[in-house]
């Protein structure tokens, strides 16, 4: 990791249905950011409500980069999505301070900030995805991995 | 893309009623005129927060809420949340924010489950006074 | 350029209110630009009307991408916008075939391709936004840079 | 995200309905049902395009209209677009497409134009005639 702005990884574009964004972690970006995968996710037949469930998700995970990751506000935050198998991926990545406890901060109503930050936000995104995967490294970045399948194509 | 807050007051309940997305991006201009509105205005007890027009909701919002429900609580007040959307309030239940709010399908609804029915209040004047009277 | 999914140019992030976006240029990805980029213009005060024509000069660029850059589809887009003193910057880049003559593909009604090709993606997007201009090298690519000012902003 | 096209039938007249974006992506959703329709059906002339339902329009959408123009050309009938949405309605006119396509409010009043009024139907019919005695 510590990619700053920069491309995702190798494998990436082995699946042609994608896209790579970077921008800064900004409290603006959070709401772009749900924008941008929803309209992704328009590809896949995503019902109205589950496409709701991914930017709550996609809206959870990319506000703990911007409330945990930096000290100063505003360092590189990179966004991806990709059709995989008929899935939606979602990736997003820091090079913040990283995670020392992932499993700790999983737990519902663990937060490393007080005062009206709930810690339910990664409880939240694992509820309204399939699947959700965190790979991070003390001083190095966070990497969310999320995928939802549509239920319209369940069984396929 | 911005949110809108419009206040207003009935009696002792502030009444908040907002519009837009409520995340992190919202989050201060959410809290800062409720906050401001509350602390300028020691005779209100109650909030009512409308959130009919409110298209988005995640945890940063939820904790925008219960961070009012915080200020209100200790004036020994209640928080009453209006006419909010359905996605809105699932994500209420789910957050668990609903053990502490009280849900109301309109505004006026909301005030009138924050006025004491005549009744129950002059029944209680009379324990007062009973009470008094020991 | 030539720089397949790639960063932007290097001063790129010298504006901190920006993204850049890399997918491959297919027709799907036509109204993924669009809906990114209007979803980006929304921190600017564009009126809807506004965010109507920037999308429909990032559809036509786009397009033009997807119909004209390479001979086989599926090439690599480069998409960003940032805010440059209040106005709305957009950047579409390919590593296509590049333009020979881009005065000539300027005018209304030329088109490299005949039937149902009408000429005039260019001319509507200059039409609707406040600056348009094309950077092309042969065998190497394009880049077409826009520029939108909010009417609300005018004389600021 | 799809765009939907929806075909009938008013006697030679070909009537599509379109919903949603036209642009590259949707080009040969709508161009491919149409020419089938009108390939299949010698007796169709004319066209109508409803595009109540059209969110966007960009100039690859304009071409798929006039490449349909052209089809309807072959066989010397019209086409009117129909209940246009202003924002599609300007685009029309940027693009110079309005010079050969006729508008109308609504479905109704396009099937209404397509119909030569009886009168001037009845008097070609006599010119005919006419011509044909000489
Ligand atoms: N990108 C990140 N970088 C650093 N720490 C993170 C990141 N994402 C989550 N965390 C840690 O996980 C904790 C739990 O996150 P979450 O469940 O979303 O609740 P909250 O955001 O309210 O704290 C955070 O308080 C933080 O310590
Ligand atoms: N990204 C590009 N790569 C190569 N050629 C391009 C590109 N964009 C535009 N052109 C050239 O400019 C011409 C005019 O483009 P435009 O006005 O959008 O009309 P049209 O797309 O209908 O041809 C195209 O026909 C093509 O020759």
């Amino acid at each position: 990791m510590n990619r700053g702005y920069g491309p995702p990884a190798g494998d990436w574009w082995d699946r042609p249905d994608a896209f790579w964004l970077s921008c800064p972690a900004t409290p603006a970006n959070v709401g772009f950011a749900r924008a941008v995968v929803a309209a992704f996710a328009a590809r896949l037949p995503f019902t109205l409500d589950e496409i709701e469930e991914i930017k709550l998700a996609v809206s959870e995970v990319v506000s703990n980069v911007v409330l945990h990751a930096y000290d100063v506000p505003g360092g590189p935050l990179r966004l991806g999505a990709r059709v995989v198998d008929g899935l939606l991926e979602v990736v997003v990545e820091d090079d913040g301070r990283g995670i020392e406890d992932v499993a700790q901060a999983m737990q519902p109503g663990y937060s490393r900030l007080g005062e009206e930050h709930l810690g339910i936000g990664l409880t939240v995104a694992e509820t309204y995805m399939s699947q959700l995967d965190i790979d991070s490294s003390p001083g190095v970045g966070t990497r969310v991995r999320m995928r939802k399948r549509p239920a319209a194509a369940a069984g396929t | 893309m911005a949110v809108k807050v419009e206040l207003s007051r009935a009696g002792p309940v502030l009444v908040a009623r907002i519009e837009g997305e409520m995340d992190l991006a919202a989050a201060a201009q959410i809290r800062e005129p409720i906050e401001q509105a509350w602390a300028g205005d020691g005779e209100l007890r109650h909030l009512v927060l409308n959130l009919k027009g409110v298209t988005f909701l995640d945890s940063t919002g939820i904790a925008v809420i219960l961070g009012r429900y915080r200020t209100v609580m200790a004036r020994g007040g209640r928080v009453v949340v209006a006419a909010a959307p359905s996605r809105v309030r699932r994500m209420l239940e789910l957050s668990g924010a609903l053990r502490l709010l009280e849900l109301a399908d309109g505004e006026e609804e909301a005030l009138r489950k924050l006025k004491p029915p005549p009744a129950r209040a002059a029944a209680r004047r009379r324990r007062r006074r009973g009470g008094a009277g020991r």
